[in-house]
């Protein structure tokens, strides 16, 4: 939970790729033991988790299906025209594992970073890009003044929606063009609003002396601590594992 | 004031209205996700903002967006396709935009933009979906959601465009890229 | 006609965390004709009730009736109500998207399905009714000052034709001539009219000077509700909410209590004017 | 010299047709003369579109002079090389608090100008409490802006300029969004600041019962100041204010009417407390 969020960024990262690298039975367990490790470590309750597969639930069980009867090989089952192969299954149970894994594994970083320490951890994180000319300050200063005005504008939505139904327009109703054409009075004052918050936002920045990146100090530098490099360490002892499982099978 | 911070506010503020467009008018879809008007706002991005802003603007919304939804999954690839869009669309616009046989017609640059953005949101998705379920059909069918979105993405942005363009402050801001 | 509130109730994000009870038991009758001023600290609830009245927000319990019809009744009209109880919202001027006034004026009756002619005739009355000049009436609306704006946005819910018309804070942010000036308005929108006017405001110096009846909310249920002056008699009850009365409703009391003997009736300048000049012909500061 | 001079400023926008052709010139600021001492307290009033907040941002150098100069702590904010030590100097706080705070948390809004400055990490931290401390905020230091009421973000606004150690702080109509209690708040708020950190404060608002403790109170309309003087000065000519499209409060006005009825009770009464003496002693 108080990683580094660059450890984190990081880790997924990792996490994400050793699933695409590695598949077989062996180094998925060892994938789903770290997986498991991780979720009692982060304290994250593990209805929470569940409740964050909710929304792919469909998607898998789709998934699972396609694989299952339309790969070819030899036959193990066979109902009708519908013929479900050993290779089916077994590409089916890998993805879904897969799948699994892998939105635990990214929906357990937003569960612990907020998007805040995100942008902090992306801002440092990428630092060495700074020397190719990436602005990385200027990508996570945009991302945490979006992030500000994100709850702000969603108000103002809702606002501006309520003042047009009260006029008498209909968001409800209709066909495709029709609805689009209901946007309009709801966009152009969010869209004018926008930039007038843009304005005074930009303008409030200057006087407060912003210049950019350069010459910046920070409220809250990031330093790795002790917790940090174990973690790293964690990281490195998974791949090893991982390796060590691909090289026996 | 400085032409640098202004810009960098107003590309966040496109970021953070790009993730409203995509969280707010929301139809659930069980096959992917949701339709929504992130993509309109991808490709207003891009022609608003040029390339580079507007595609950090639309990437960067739209993976805010998908973080916020709990959709963390397809944050990463949704910040790569979600800029390309942009930008794509961003050059087609304006590539053509003072082509003369556009002044006339002054949707077709945008049309062509929807359509090339659209295209890379379609294919970028449909790569993602490949990598992630397996090659073929279960990934074939994110294409027709993707379509409808994009679709309706590019007749709002038809719609909004010109009455965007009579705000102060959408105007100045075209004639300052021009 | 009138609106009746019958043990309205409503609860936000009921069953979360969040429950909060916006509106608690409210009854209320507003009849025909009346000029009602609604305060209220912000999160009184005010804003919540005010929406309730034109169907945007749904109680979570009780009955709202509008001319004697029950608007939650499955096959009621609530877009009809819509156009009868006319809301302006805060900064209303932000909510202008046209590209040009009359454009943006017309938005509101074109979506009632009336006839093209009738549009245009009600847009042209109401840009009337606010004093925007017909030379103006093709220009873009971005390009007025921010007076004019707020009261092309009251047009357009003007050209609906409500009969009740309610207004949360029409005067934030103007300066003292642009907020005299919309009062103003409202003021000979309900005379000339006959319109219902419920105004929602800050300022109770504002309130006093124009309103014939006061409701004060807090903590979403009605507190006072009653004429302006009797309201204020109950100063120190409304200055625990966070709310206070007209300074000259002070400077009565206060001469009361030290002895003099004035009326602590008046709420408006001219009617203390009146009875400190009554009190000092009567002591003979001055003379008659 | 004072902390804040201008001397025959003139600040002209030239506005534009829907081609970009130039359709006249505006001029907002008008041959103004100022001279504000440190650490008072100066409020300037004026209608919409007087000029006062032209004024208020040529002191923080987000526009500079057509005519005339101006000069922040001695330095002149029509010359480029100045820019950040004016801004530094002359903090500046707008209308809408929304649209003036940058960060997520309190305290990081408030670290965002020091940063800006370079002033070291540890330095930040110190800035950052005593200013929270100053507005009233402390508590609020790890909480999300988006959460507090109008009163608060703009008490958070404040502590984001007092931490970078202005000389003087402008503050545009700061007010005009607020409910009145937010508005009480936040004008406590600069009057101590004003008292007890002896900054320099200049208030631009259209609301009168504000500056009725002011040390100074500029009137301004059409861009020019067309009166000056110490808020009872200023508060006894109601007819001349009325022209200005302003007005003054409730109890001036009254004793203002009772005096025009033949009472005997002085000019530029501000408080109720002051009226009901006055009218007692009668």
């Amino acid at each position: 939970h108080r990683l580094d969020p660059r450890v984190k960024l990081l880790g997924t990262l990792i996490y994400i790729i050793s699933l695409f690298a590695f598949h077989n039975i062996a180094s998925y367990l060892i994938a789903g033991l770290f997986l498991a490790v991780i979720i009692h470590l982060s304290k994250v309750p593990f209805s929470y988790i569940v409740k964050g597969l909710k929304p792919i639930l469909f998607l898998l069980l789709f998934t699972v299906m396609f694989n299952l009867f339309l790969t070819p090989g030899q036959e193990f089952v066979r109902v009708g025209f519908i013929k479900i192969t050993l290779e089916g299954i077994k590409t089916a149970g890998f993805m879904a594992v897969r799948l699994i894994f892998l939105i635990i594994g990214s929906s357990l970083m937003t569960f612990t970073t907020t998007p805040n320490h995100l942008t902090d951890g992306l801002e440092k994180g990428m630092g060495p890009l700074r020397k190719i000319h990436v602005p990385v300050h200027e990508i996570a200063m945009m991302m945490s003044i979006a992030l500000r005005f994100i709850p702000i504008l969603l108000e103002e939505t809702d606002k501006i929606m309520k003042a047009q139904s009260a006029r008498g327009a209909d968001f409800e109703t209709g066909g495709l063009i029709k609805k689009a054409k209901s946007l309009i009075p709801l966009l152009v004052p969010l869209f004018v609003s926008a930039f007038r918050r843009a304005n005074d936002l930009a303008m409030a920045m200057e006087a407060r002396c912003y210049r950019g990146g350069e010459g910046r100090t920070k409220m809250k530098p990031l330093a790795y601590k002790k917790r940090d490099w174990i973690a790293y360490l964690c990281f490195i002892v998974y791949w090893t594992l991982l390796i060590l499982a691909a090289k026996i099978n | 004031m400085a032409k640098k911070t202004s810009l960098l506010v107003i590309t966040a503020l496109m970021a953070a209205l790009t993730c409203i467009a995509t969280m707010v008018i929301t139809i659930p879809s069980p096959m992917n996700g949701y339709i929504h008007l992130g993509d309109g706002l991808v490709l207003l991005s891009g022609i608003l903002l040029g390339p580079i802003y507007g595609g950090m603007a639309a990437g960067v919304g739209s993976m805010l967006s998908d973080l916020l939804l709990g959709y963390p999954h397809y944050a990463l690839p949704t910040l790569v396709i979600k800029a390309f869009a942009a930008i794509v669309g961003g050059i087609i616009y304006n590539m053509l935009v003072h082509k003369s046989f556009c002044k006339k017609y002054h949707l077709i640059p945008l049309i062509a933009a929807g359509i090339g953005g659209g295209i890379i949101v379609t294919g970028g998705y449909f790569i993602v979906a490949s990598i992630l379920f397996g090659e073929g059909v279960a990934a074939l069918s994110s294409v027709p959601g993707n379509l409808l979105q994009n679709l309706f993405g590019i007749i709002v942005s038809c719609i909004l465009m010109p009455v965007l363009t009579h705000v102060p402050a959408v105007k100045s801001m075209l004639a300052r890229e021009a | 006609m009138s609106i009746i509130l019958d043990h309205v109730n409503y609860i936000y994000s009921q069953g979360t965390a969040y429950e909060k009870h916006a509106l608690q038991d409210i009854n209320l009758k507003i009849e025909d004709g009346e000029f009602i001023g609604l305060i209220g600290h912000t999160g009184s609830g005010k804003s919540t009730l005010i929406q309730h009245l034109n169907g945007l927000m749904k109680a979570t319990e009780g009955c709202i009736y509008y001319n004697g019809q029950d608007i939650y009744d499955s096959d009621y009209n609530l877009k009809e109500l819509r156009s009868k109880v006319g809301l302006v919202f805060q900064y209303p001027e932000h909510q202008l998207f046209e590209t040009s006034i009359i454009k943006d004026v017309k938005f509101g009756p074109s979506n009632l399905g009336l006839p093209a002619l009738e549009v245009d005739l009600r847009a042209y009355e109401a840009l009337k009714q606010v004093g925007i000049g017909e030379d103006m009436i093709d220009l873009s609306p971005f390009e007025l000052s921010g007076g004019q704006k707020r009261r092309v946005a009251i047009a357009g819910v003007l050209a609906m034709k409500p009969e009740v018309l309610i207004l949360d804070e029409p005067t934030a942010g103007l300066d003292p001539k642009g907020r005299d000036e919309i009062l103003n308005l409202v003021s000979s929108l309900h005379k000339e009219n006959k319109i219902t006017v419920i105004l929602v405001s800050h300022s109770m110096e504002d309130v006093a000077n124009y309103v014939e009846r006061l409701i004060v909310m807090d903590h979403g249920k009605i507190m006072f509700d009653n004429e302006p002056k009797k309201v204020f008699t109950h100063y120190k009850a409304l200055e625990q909410i966070g709310l206070a009365a007209p300074q000259v409703t002070y400077v009565m009391n206060r001469l009361k209590e030290c002895g003099q003997s004035v009326n602590t009736e008046p709420t408006t300048v001219d009617e203390a004017c009146e009875e400190i000049i009554r009190w000092a012909k009567k002591k003979g500061i001055l003379l008659t | 010299m004072g902390i804040i001079k201008a001397k025959d400023l003139i600040f002209e926008y030239i506005r534009r047709d829907e081609e970009g052709n130039v359709e006249g010139i505006n001029r907002a600021v008008n041959n103004v003369n100022l001279d504000i001492e440190k650490g008072q307290f100066v409020a300037i009033l004026g209608h919409n579109g007087s000029g006062k907040s032209t004024l208020a941002k040529h002191i923080n150098a987000i526009l500079s002079p057509t005519e005339g100069t101006l000069w922040v702590d001695g330095m002149d904010t029509g010359k480029e090389e100045n820019l950040w030590n004016i801004r530094q100097t002359a903090g500046m706080v707008f209308q809408n608090p929304d649209n003036q705070i940058i960060a997520n948390v309190v305290e990081e809004d408030v670290g965002f100008g020091p940063e800006n400055l370079g002033v070291p990490t540890e330095e930040i931290w110190e800035r950052v409490e005593n200013s929270l401390k100053a507005v009233g905020m402390y508590e609020y230091r790890t909480h999300s802006p988006n959460k507090l009421s109008g009163g608060q973000k703009q008490r958070v606004a404040i502590a984001g300029i007092m931490a970078m150690k202005p000389e003087c702080i402008v503050l545009d109509e700061p007010t005009a969004m607020l409910d009145p209690n937010g508005r009480k708040e936040v004008i406590k708020t600069i009057r101590e600041l004003n008292q007890t950190e002896k900054v320099t404060v200049l208030l631009i608002t259209h609301y009168m019962e504000e500056v009725i403790d002011a040390d100074k109170v500029i009137v301004m309309d059409k861009g020019k100041i067309v009166m000056q003087g110490a808020p009872r000065e200023i508060f006894s000519q109601v007819d001349e204010l009325k022209k200005y499209r302003l007005d003054v409060p409730q109890v001036t006005l009254l004793a203002y009417e009772l005096r025009k009825k033949g009472l005997p009770i002085p000019p530029g009464i501000l408080s109720v407390d002051e009226l009901v003496t006055k009218l007692n002693e009668l």
